[in-house]
């Protein structure tokens, strides 16, 4: 009798809800990749590269080998708009069936961090979300590889200052960023630093409804001169920024940006007045490598892929580095696979699987991604890696690389870290700690 | 037979009675400042009581005379019960009329006392008040506007209640000598002087006793199962027998609950807030009903209006069925219970008849089909033969045995005779015990035996229902000798849709002929499915396949009245359609649109001629009167055509000579 | 008191100090300001012919500068991308006309608001869809816009003026002085202009009520192109520059909401305004971006003395 | 069960002034529109229990009178005496806590509310039950919506617009929303009601009908009235005295024949240019 | 059809002032609660609390406090979303000060916060009317998130410059925070939206209402009735942005889980706004059929392709969404600039009347 009520109500009030609720069968076998994506919206233009990176990964594995061990990937994505309650809203429909989960922003990250620990599904947030994410003692599900906004800034701040970070004393640094969780979150690590270093840290916002005119922020920089700017950027601020840094003047060469802000259609926007802008970045564009090629013929030849040729998207710095992400999932879920001898691992074997990357550089040869990635390799205490990254450097027709691998002092970073890491998990109390873990 | 108790004979006595048996239950309600005002038995004891308290003080005593003039409120059907509580007799008096006939009215029933309802009526007693020497205390309901009248002998309702609680507080007696009035009170005691509006003359005041309303209206309980559950909505005149009995007498006898509406132009919603359990309406009620509810359905939508015809089609063929407890087929009575949710449920719910147990009418003859319209949704609407001289009951229907042509059993205690001319004549406890002060037309009408003429013509069916077929005067006899009533033989004619007026002729000839007016509208649409063109209602009204049409109604008319052994011989020869329509601009109907049949044999009487001379056709030339009021004459040549006549069935035959 | 040194002294001062900056920050301020005008001259002619606050209008320069540059992608010479744009706007104006202005003619303004705003989502929705949400460069050289800068080196510092906010600034001009001829000296300006006041009058002149607001709309879109060359060379043709919308509102409130001057004026001196008080005030003091709602409080702060805005028509109360 | 009302209740509150005295007074008024002169030194009185018409042509300055006395316009000059007390401002809202109602040449109701609504309105200020007490609804709040709706309703009786009562008022015909109107002014329990063109644009029967109210509410409650009226022939058969003003100035004062009678106001009335 | 209203009648006024004079209506209304309390908690996943109903519920209780301004007073607001971020913001302090602090009691006092600011940028409308008065409501909109942004303290000085929602108990059942389940969540909200509304609906039938309501309709002669304005309308904005400010609470203690400050900027009022008009200003009612149409129909519509496993990606879905939000809302208001909620009454009025076409 209940269950016909249910059946009832179901199939009238929610019959639509029902459907998105309900999985679709026969896909059983298929490891199921959900992709919080975002093309639409005022960060379109640098998501889409990325997206199309990460999908066009899985295309390959599935019509190259057939999909990992013989298991086909099924690559979904659920359109945010990088609007956070968008993202929440595609976490809860995709969670049933997900085995990770990819929340593509700071804010989304935020919104899900604390649910995973109740729904038990992995986030996997290469390259952003929240820093001390770094600590798996803590934050046991979720995963920000291969290095974290905070490797990220010290990274910066060492290469600027040539390794010595002392050398920046009384010096001004400007911090241009975007007025989001993800803009200011690398602040609390500047600002321990420039306290140590004794440098000038001076942030400077970015709103969101100010991203395409930055003539205040820019105006500012004029007026306090700072010795370097270094730029959180995304979107439709990246533009912004270097079209106003072009129009003041401001010496390229100390205008460094996250490796977010080093997208390519940003910087032909300026073309040859943008050159010695740099960014660093943990994944360097190589089309020549074995990868691509196999990229090449299998997705993008074969007209399985979304990027826009014309533009040169294939060469991109996002695009590649969306192809990036993926590896490091597939590795993941390749480990979990062996580890647990499943086609199908679940999303707490993936878990495990994640916290046993081991994408040293002759797996990333074994790839034909050799020179792509920065080499890392995580663990139940690090969630990150901290395989440091490489400066890039703008030609005026692209981005080159600057420098050797550069790693992050992690001095600070831990203790910081730990602290915030605490901090969160008392503000979030209950809040279980795997004490398990050893570094 | 109902049971009676011997010791309530009067109202009073039963609204004593009430206040201890339904004392919370509902006696009135009357729709006021935007709500239903409602009063309990013991408060409508309690207002009564006060009320009758402030009359005596103001010097009403047993015998005297009180008019009640107003619209239907509950102060005046209190004050019925107030002055009968104190001896005194109301005489209600119609609101509407004109003060000549009103200052007849008081004079001849000589008045002391009026209560009436507002300014208006005040100002119409105070005009005439030379002419009723007699009436000498004005009581008003309504205060607006009479503020700065002379009080002398005027009063406010309120201050006089006023009184009445105060006397019932200060003087220690008041109550109980009241009780000691009510006590003396007879049930041969006149209850109440109604004045009926005779069609020739002055009205007369028809005595009405205690015993004939409480008998009356005790025998119509018990034959209607009417209880204290029931609601009736008062909406007709107060001097009209029929609401005296139904809102008061039944209400006291039966402890309903009696609900006034706010005013008339509300009562319909107000009907619908209500939905009365109970109810009575003349046939024009229900005529006006169902025109509107037809006019508004022409604005439906083409799908809705479908929808609505198609049930009301399946109502029409099985509704009535069901409703008299018959045999129907499963699919028909599901398809009816869908209508009703679609159709019959909503329309009852529109027009307040949701709860509606027992429906009359009465009055006049009403339409078959409409009779049949209303019952076929299943609303239990009876018909009903009364009189004023009856205490209303003479015949009525009984639940499931209705059939629209006849009015009825005999009700209860009530004997009924058909006299040698064909008139009803009959004997109850309801007959009255005189007209006021006119001991002639008592005793025209009165048979020493008590037996009253009713001045109808009628006969009893097969069944042993009544039949009336025309008021006794109107009915002539053929040359034959065989009875000829014009009015029973155009109201079968006028059953066909399609003939909007007939006009039979027959008194005194060899056979019956007839005067037809096609319905415009409905043979204007015929025609058009028919792809016959016309002009003019005069061009329509000649055409051959009009005729043909009519001619076989006509067939079928003559082939009911065949079934009527009194009728048979008076089944249709010839008849002609009119070129033109009868109207009232051209004096050939009354305004409420009765044929008057004597000018029209006047005014037509080369057609007459014509359809008694066997010709064929006939070349006339009438003056008509258009909207505008200039005058013209249309000329026609009419075409006179021969009707089959049809054999009385066997039985009939036996049955008739028995 | 070091409260009041730093909200009434030091910004002078620094503005004294580097006259140069200041300079500059005027000019910034000038040609903010002027976008701000250009935006809110497409609502104040809207608004005058129909009563209705368009609030599309900030899509509509996203919209036009997305089929500019969107057409030259699909290999468009530029030259002619421009006049198919016009095209394209025109068709927009008359596919308003008749879909949503209408069947929605003497509706309170609140919905003809809500109206325009479903006309953004459609618009926004529309335009992804066939250009795609990726920024895009504004074609400024294709379309003979400078692209270089002059620099003046006033009091010892430098002042840097783009030439294409020079091209901006004076291409606006010129539009606006194109718009006010038309307004006041053709047939259709007056009729645009007595709509304001009075639908019949206006009838009188000659002209269908759905051919003025095609009229209407079409120079509001023609406005919007122009908005969006001169904003895309600046910043680059995104979606993100719907947000532009929220900044003609107070200029319109400021300048009253039928006053085509008013536009003008309201949005050179919020431009200015607002830059100077970022600069000198709201950086040192506020932690900067007050951009956002500088705007509206000072427009909310001159309608609690003007109900009416600066240039509106005094509300006379009756009964 | 039964709450049938108390009719002595329906008069006015008694605030000490005898039938006959000066309940309003109007001293040497003057106001002006940025420099157009509306009214020019006006005086006049109105006597309590009287209805007191104030005539004139077009533009004669009848709708600044009312609207000085209710407080809605400020006189630049000149005082007004409202029962014994002087004020030279007030907010209009005030005005009606001192017992002065008004109604509008352009009738002025809340269209989107019921007749019942509108004239409850008119009550909102006798109405005491804060915001918690509403939020509850049953208990006092309830009673004191009750207790008005009994009042409302004894007006709604009296104007006989019953079968409107839940009707937009936005849909009636202007005659009713005239007497609507009238009924909110009405549930204001005024001492003094302004009446401005009562019967404006009414066809002769429902001027009949307004007048009749008009003479009732006078009588039965006792309320002092002061109209404006453009028709002349009301005027004279309703009002106890009339005042007549043309360009902003008085002309005439005094009862209906008198005025009648006086040539300024013949002249006024057929337009003789001054 | 299905309403009857024979017999309904009232013998007091009591009964008269009644909820719902109808009986159908209260039937109806039984219904609608049986199944908000115990066929969707039965039925529901958690994926219809968390995207449907939950939200749906909650941006209904926000339009309806805005309802109050902009349809029963006549106020035009574009600041909705900011009145939610000061609620939500206010509940966060309150939480994190006082720890022990019931949520309810937390919740209840943050709409005060709200409240208070509400009246603040509602004295304006005092001066300015109609869309100037939008002015105020956007300085306020603008003003309040950059202070959302800037002032540190109010989300304690997270890196992130988010609020977080902390696990919270209530009677030993965890309320808000990652660990509630979506259920106790749903049960939560809709329990203070039910009490809301009934107070609201109290509130706008009797005096205060219809004040209200005369001020919007004309403000003049409100004044002229002896209705003071300014604490009529300061009063709208009070009760207006108290509720504004408990819905914000809730949006982001029993849903969101935590919020930046950008999440309360000009889209948000916008949507709020959406779900006021086309679901009807002036109605109570409305403000739920609004919601559901603009809150829950694009959720169902993204799904659609998918359900039928019709191979668009997400963007274009996410494109083709906003289109047909944006057609619809055109759509809605050239139907009926009156919204759903007339809408509705229209479908009422057709049963009533039924069979009769009018």
């Amino acid at each position: 009798m209940k269950r016909m009520l249910r059946n009832a109500i179901l199939s009238s009030a929610l019959l639509a809800a029902a459907s998105v609720a309900v999985p679709a069968v026969a896909q059983d076998e298929a490891i199921y990749i959900p992709n919080l994506a975002y093309r639409t919206g005022p960060f379109a233009a640098t998501g889409t590269p990325l997206m199309n990176g990460q999908r066009d990964y899985i295309t390959l594995l599935n019509e190259r080998d057939g999909g990992l061990n013989g298991v086909k990937l099924e690559y979904d994505e659920c359109e945010t708009g990088y609007n956070t309650e968008k993202g929440v809203e595609c976490y809860e429909k995709t969670k049933a069936r997900a085995v990770v989960t990819q929340p593509w922003s700071t804010g989304i990250t935020l919104q899900v961090l604390p649910k995973s620990n109740v729904d038990k599904i992995p986030i996997l947030a290469p390259g952003y979300g929240f820093s001390p994410m770094a600590d798996g003692k803590v934050f046991q599900w979720a995963y920000n590889p291969p290095s974290s906004y905070w490797d990220g800034a010290s990274m910066i701040l060492k290469n600027i200052s040539d390794g010595n970070l002392d050398s920046l004393k009384d010096k001004k640094i400007a911090f241009l960023h975007l007025d989001h969780p993800f803009g200011k979150e690398p602040l609390p690590l500047l600002e321990v630093l420039a306290e140590k270093h004794g440098f000038n840290l001076v942030p400077i916002p970015v709103g969101l409804t100010e991203m395409q005119n930055q003539s205040a922020q820019w105006l500012q920089i004029r007026r306090e001169r700072p010795d370097f700017v270094v730029m959180w950027g995304w979107g439709a601020m990246n533009a912004g920024a270097i079209t106003e840094a072009v129009k003041t003047k401001y010496p390229m060469d100390q205008f460094v940006g996250v490796w977010w802000s080093g997208h390519d259609g940003d910087l032909k926007l300026v073309g040859d007045q943008g050159k010695g802008y740099r960014s660093i970045s943990w994944s360097v564009p190589n089309s020549e490598a074995p990868l691509m090629a196999d990229i090449k013929k299998y997705v993008v030849d074969a007209g399985k892929s979304q990027i826009n040729q014309s533009e040169g998207e294939f060469d991109s710095v996002f695009y590649q580095r969306g192809l990036m992400i993926s590896v490091i999932l597939v590795e993941g879920i390749k480990a979990a696979q062996e580890e647990f001898d499943v086609r199908n691992p679940s999303p707490e074997q993936l878990r495990w699987g994640l916290e046993n990357i081991k994408l040293d550089e002759a797996r990333l040869k074994e790839l034909g991604a050799e020179g792509m990635l920065v080499p890392f390799s995580t663990s139940c205490a690090d969630h990150t890696g901290h395989g440091g990254g490489w400066m890039l450097q703008w030609d005026g027709a692209k981005f080159v690389k600057a420098s050797d691998l550069l790693t992050p002092d992690r001095t600070e970073i831990e203790k910081l870290e730990a602290e915030k890491a605490k901090e969160y998990a008392e503000a979030n109390a209950p809040w279980p700690v795997n004490e398990e873990c050893s570094m | 037979m109902a049971h009676h108790d011997a010791s309530k004979d009067t109202f009073a006595k039963y609204l004593l009675w009430n206040a201890e048996r339904f004392r919370d239950r509902p006696a009135m309600r009357f729709k006021d400042y935007g709500i239903w005002q409602s009063w309990s038995w013991a408060e409508q004891l309690e207002e009564v009581r006060a009320f009758a308290l402030g009359l005596q003080k103001i010097g009403l005593k047993r015998g005297d005379k009180i008019a009640v003039i107003g619209s239907n409120r509950p102060r005046l059907y209190w004050t019925f019960a107030a002055a009968q509580s104190l001896g005194a007799v109301p005489v209600p008096v119609y609101a509407d009329s004109v003060a000549e006939e009103m200052a007849y009215v008081l004079n001849h029933a000589e008045v002391t006392f009026a209560v009436v309802e507002d300014q208006e009526q005040v100002d119409k007693v105070l005009s005439i008040s030379e002419e009723v020497p007699l009436l000498t205390e004005i009581v008003y309901d309504e205060e607006r506007g009479l503020r700065d009248y002379d009080h002398t002998h005027l009063h406010a309702y309120d201050h006089l209640r006023e009184e009445g609680f105060r006397r019932l507080a200060e003087e220690p007696e008041a109550s109980a000598n009241w009780l000691v009035e009510i006590d003396k009170g007879r049930g041969s005691d006149l209850s109440v002087m109604l004045y009926t509006s005779g069609t020739t003359g002055r009205p007369k005041g028809v005595m009405l006793s205690n015993d004939n309303f409480v008998r009356s209206a005790i025998n119509g309980n018990a034959f209607d199962n009417l209880t204290e559950n029931e609601t009736i909505i008062a909406y007709l005149p107060l001097a009209w027998v029929g609401d005296h009995l139904f809102s008061y007498a039944q209400s006291y006898t039966a402890g309903f609950c009696v609900a006034c509406p706010e005013s008339p132009e509300t009562v319909n919603e107000d009907r619908r807030e209500i939905a009365p359990t109970y109810f009575f309406a003349p046939p024009r009620v229900f005529e006006a009903m169902l025109t509107a509810i037809m006019v508004r359905m022409e604005d439906a939508g083409k799908i809705k209006k479908g929808m609505f015809d198609y049930f009301l089609a399946h109502a029409a063929k099985v509704g009535e069925r069901i409703l008299n407890g018959e045999e129907v087929g499963l699919v028909d009575r599901l398809k009816y219970r869908l209508g009703e949710f679609m159709v019959y449920g909503p329309l009852k719910n529109r027009m307040g008849f949701s709860n509606m147990r027992v429906g009359y009418t009465a009055g006049e003859a009403i339409g078959p089909e409409l009779f049949s319209f209303y019952r076929s949704l299943g609303l239990n609407l009876k018909q009903l033969y009364g009189q004023t001289e009856a205490t209303v009951y003479i015949t009525a229907q009984e639940d499931g045995k209705i059939r629209p042509d006849t009015v009825g059993l005999p009700s209860p205690e009530v004997e009924i005779r058909i006299a040698e001319s064909g008139e009803v004549m009959y004997r109850s406890p309801g007959v009255f015990v005189g007209y006021y002060k006119n001991d002639e037309a008592t005793r025209e009408t009165k048979t020493e035996d008590g037996w009253v003429h009713t001045g109808d013509a009628g006969f009893f069916d097969t069944d042993g229902q009544l039949k009336i077929i025309d008021r006794a005067k109107d009915v002539g006899k053929l040359a034959s000798g065989a009875l000829f009533a014009p009015k029973y033989i155009e109201n079968t004619l006028k059953f066909f849709p399609d003939i909007q007026e007939a006009v039979a002729f027959g008194h005194g000839r060899e056979f019956c002929a007839a005067f037809i007016n096609i319905d415009l509208q409905a043979v204007g649409n015929w025609a058009e499915r028919n792809n016959i063109a016309y002009a003019s209602y005069q061009e329509l009204a000649g055409h051959p396949r009009v005729y043909e049409t009519i001619a076989a109604h006509v067939n079928e008319a003559n082939r009911r009245l065949a079934r009527e052994p009194l009728m048979a011989a008076s089944q249709i020869r010839r008849f002609l359609v009119l070129h033109k329509e009868l109207d009232a601009d051209d004096g050939e109907l009354t305004r409420t649109q009765k044929v008057r049949r004597k000018f029209i044999a006047e005014r037509y009487g080369e057609l007459i001629e014509a359809l008694y001379d066997g010709s064929s056709e006939k070349f006339v030339e009438t003056q008509v009167t258009y909207e505008d009021g200039r005058k013209g004459i249309i000329r026609a040549t009419v075409k006179i055509v021969d009707a089959e006549i049809h054999a009385v069935p066997a039985e009939n035959v036996r049955e008739a000579a028995e | 008191m070091e409260f009041l040194n730093d909200v009434l002294v030091q910004p002078f001062a620094d503005m004294a100090a580097a006259p140069d900056f200041l300079l500059q920050v005027l000019w910034e301020g000038l040609v903010g300001g002027v976008l701000y005008a250009l935006i809110a001259l497409g609502f104040v002619l809207i608004y005058k012919s129909s009563r209705i606050f368009n609030f599309a209008q900030g899509i509509m320069v996203v919209f036009a500068a997305l089929t500019l540059v969107g057409l030259y992608e699909k290999g468009v010479p530029a030259l002619l991308a421009l006049p198919l744009t016009l095209a394209v706007m025109l068709v927009l104006a008359m596919t308003i006309e008749r879909v949503v202005l209408r069947p929605l003619v003497n509706q309170p303004d609140i919905i003809l608001f809500m109206a325009t705003i479903g006309i953004t989502l459609f618009l926004i929705g529309f335009g992804e869809l066939i250009f795609g949400g990726e920024n895009k460069v504004m074609i400024t050289e294709q379309l003979f816009i400078p692209t270089g800068s002059i620099v003046f080196e006033p009091f010892g510092g430098f002042v840097s003026i783009e030439e294409k906010d020079l091209t901006a600034v004076i291409g606006a001009m010129v539009l606006v002085a194109a718009l006010l001829v038309f307004l006041n000296k053709s047939k259709i300006g007056r009729a645009i202009r007595a709509l304001g006041d009075d639908h019949q009058a206006a009838l009188s002149v000659g002209i269908s009520l759905s051919t003025i607001w095609v009229i209407v709309w079409f120079i509001a879109g023609v406005i919007a192109l122009a908005t969006g060359i001169v904003w895309g060379a600046r910043a680059g043709v995104s979606f993100a520059l719907e947000v532009i919308a929220f900044k003609a509102l107070p200029v319109l409130m400021l300048g009253g909401l039928e006053s085509v001057m008013g536009a003008i004026i309201g949005g050179l001196a919020i431009g200015i305004l607002e830059k100077l008080f970022e600069i000198y005030w709201g950086q040192p003091l506020l932690g900067g971006n007050t951009e956002a709602w500088f705007a509206y409080m000072l427009a909310l702060l001159v309608l609690l003395f003007r109900p009416q805005g600066l240039f509106g028509e005094k509300i006379i109360e009756r009964v | 069960m039964n709450p049938r009302p108390d009719p002595n209740q329906l008069t006015a509150p008694d605030d000490g002034i005898a039938r006959g005295g000066v309940l309003l007074d109007v001293k040497n008024v003057s106001l002006s529109f940025g420099g157009v002169k509306a009214i020019t030194d006006i005086s006049l009185d109105v006597l309590k229990g009287e209805i007191r018409a104030i005539i004139g042509p077009n533009g004669a300055g009848k709708t600044s009178m009312l609207n000085v006395i209710n407080g809605f316009y400020t006189p630049q000059e000149g005082a007004i005496i409202f029962r014994g007390r002087e004020r030279r401002s007030m907010k209009p809202h005030e005005a009606v806590g001192q017992g002065i109602a008004r109604t509008f040449q352009n009738v002025a109701l809340f269209k989107g509310m019921s007749t019942l609504d509108n004239i409850m309105a008119g009550r909102s200020v006798m109405m005491k039950r804060n915001i918690g007490w509403q939020m509850l609804w049953h208990g006092p709040a309830l009673r004191e919506e009750i207790e008005h709706r009994e009042k409302v309703e004894e007006i709604i009786d009296f104007l006989e617009i019953q079968h409107i009562r839940r009707t937009p008022v936005g849909k009636l015909p202007y005659g009713l929303q005239k007497r609507v109107e009238l009924g909110r002014a009405l549930a204001m329990e005024p001492t003094l009601l302004l009446l401005d063109e009562p019967m404006a644009g009414m066809n002769l029967e429902e001027k009949e009908d307004m007048s009749r109210f008009i003479i009732d509410v006078n009588q039965q409650r006792g309320t002092t009235i002061a109209l404006i009226e453009h028709d002349m022939g009301v005027v004279m058969d309703l009002s106890d005295r009339v005042v007549v003003l043309d360009y902003g100035k008085k002309i005439a004062d005094g009862p209906p024949d008198e005025v009648k009678n006086n040539q300024d106001v013949i002249d006024a009335y057929l337009g003789v240019p001054h | 059809m299905f309403y009857r209203t024979a017999g309904q009648f009232k013998t007091s006024y009591q009964a008269d002032h009644a909820l719902f004079p109808v009986r159908q209506d209260a039937f109806l209304l039984g219904v609608i609660l049986i199944f908000a309390f115990v066929i969707f908690p039965l039925t529901a996943s958690e994926f219809t609390f968390r995207a449907l109903l939950i939200p749906v519920l909650i941006y209904s209780l926000a339009a309806l406090g805005l309802n109050i301004l902009t349809g029963y007073a006549g106020q035009l607001s574009l600041g909705t979303g900011a009145f939610m971020g000061v609620g939500a913001y206010a509940c966060y302090k309150l939480i994190t000060i006082f720890p022990e602090m019931n949520i309810v009691v937390a919740i209840a006092m943050s709409g005060f916060f709200s409240a208070a600011i509400g009246v603040l940028f509602g004295l304006p409308s005092l001066r300015i009317k109609g869309f100037y008065l939008a002015i105020a409501t956007l300085a306020a909109q603008f003003f309040l998130v950059w202070l959302f942004q800037k002032w540190a303290w109010l989300y304690n000085y997270n890196a992130s410059g988010a609020i977080q929602v902390p696990n919270i108990e209530m009677f030993g059942i965890t309320v808000a925070g990652p660990r509630a389940t979506a259920i106790t969540q749903y049960y939560f909200v809709l329990c203070v939206v039910c009490v809301i509304t009934f107070f609201a609906i109290n509130i706008t039938r009797g005096r205060i209402g219809r004040m209200w309501k005369a001020v919007r309709d004309m403000d003049i002669a409100a004044e002229l009735v002896g209705i003071n304005l300014m604490r009529s309308k300061l009063m709208a904005f009070f009760v207006s942005s108290y509720v504004v400010g408990i819905a914000g609470a809730l949006f982001v203690f029993l849903w969101r889980g935590a919020a930046e400050a950008n999440l309360f900027d000009i889209p948000l009022s916008f949507r709020v706004l959406f779900i006021a008009i086309i679901g009807g200003l002036g109605s109570i009612l409305g403000n739920f059929l609004g919601a559901i149409l603009i809150v829950a129909l694009p959720v169902i519509i993204g799904s659609v392709p998918q359900a039928f496993g019709i191979p668009l990606d997400s963007a274009m879905v996410e494109h083709l969404n906003i289109m047909i939000i944006g057609a619809l809302i055109i759509a809605f208001l050239i139907i009926e600039p009156h919204g759903l909620a007339r809408f509705w009454a229209m479908i009422r009025e057709k049963f009533i009347l039924w069979p009769f076409p009018h």
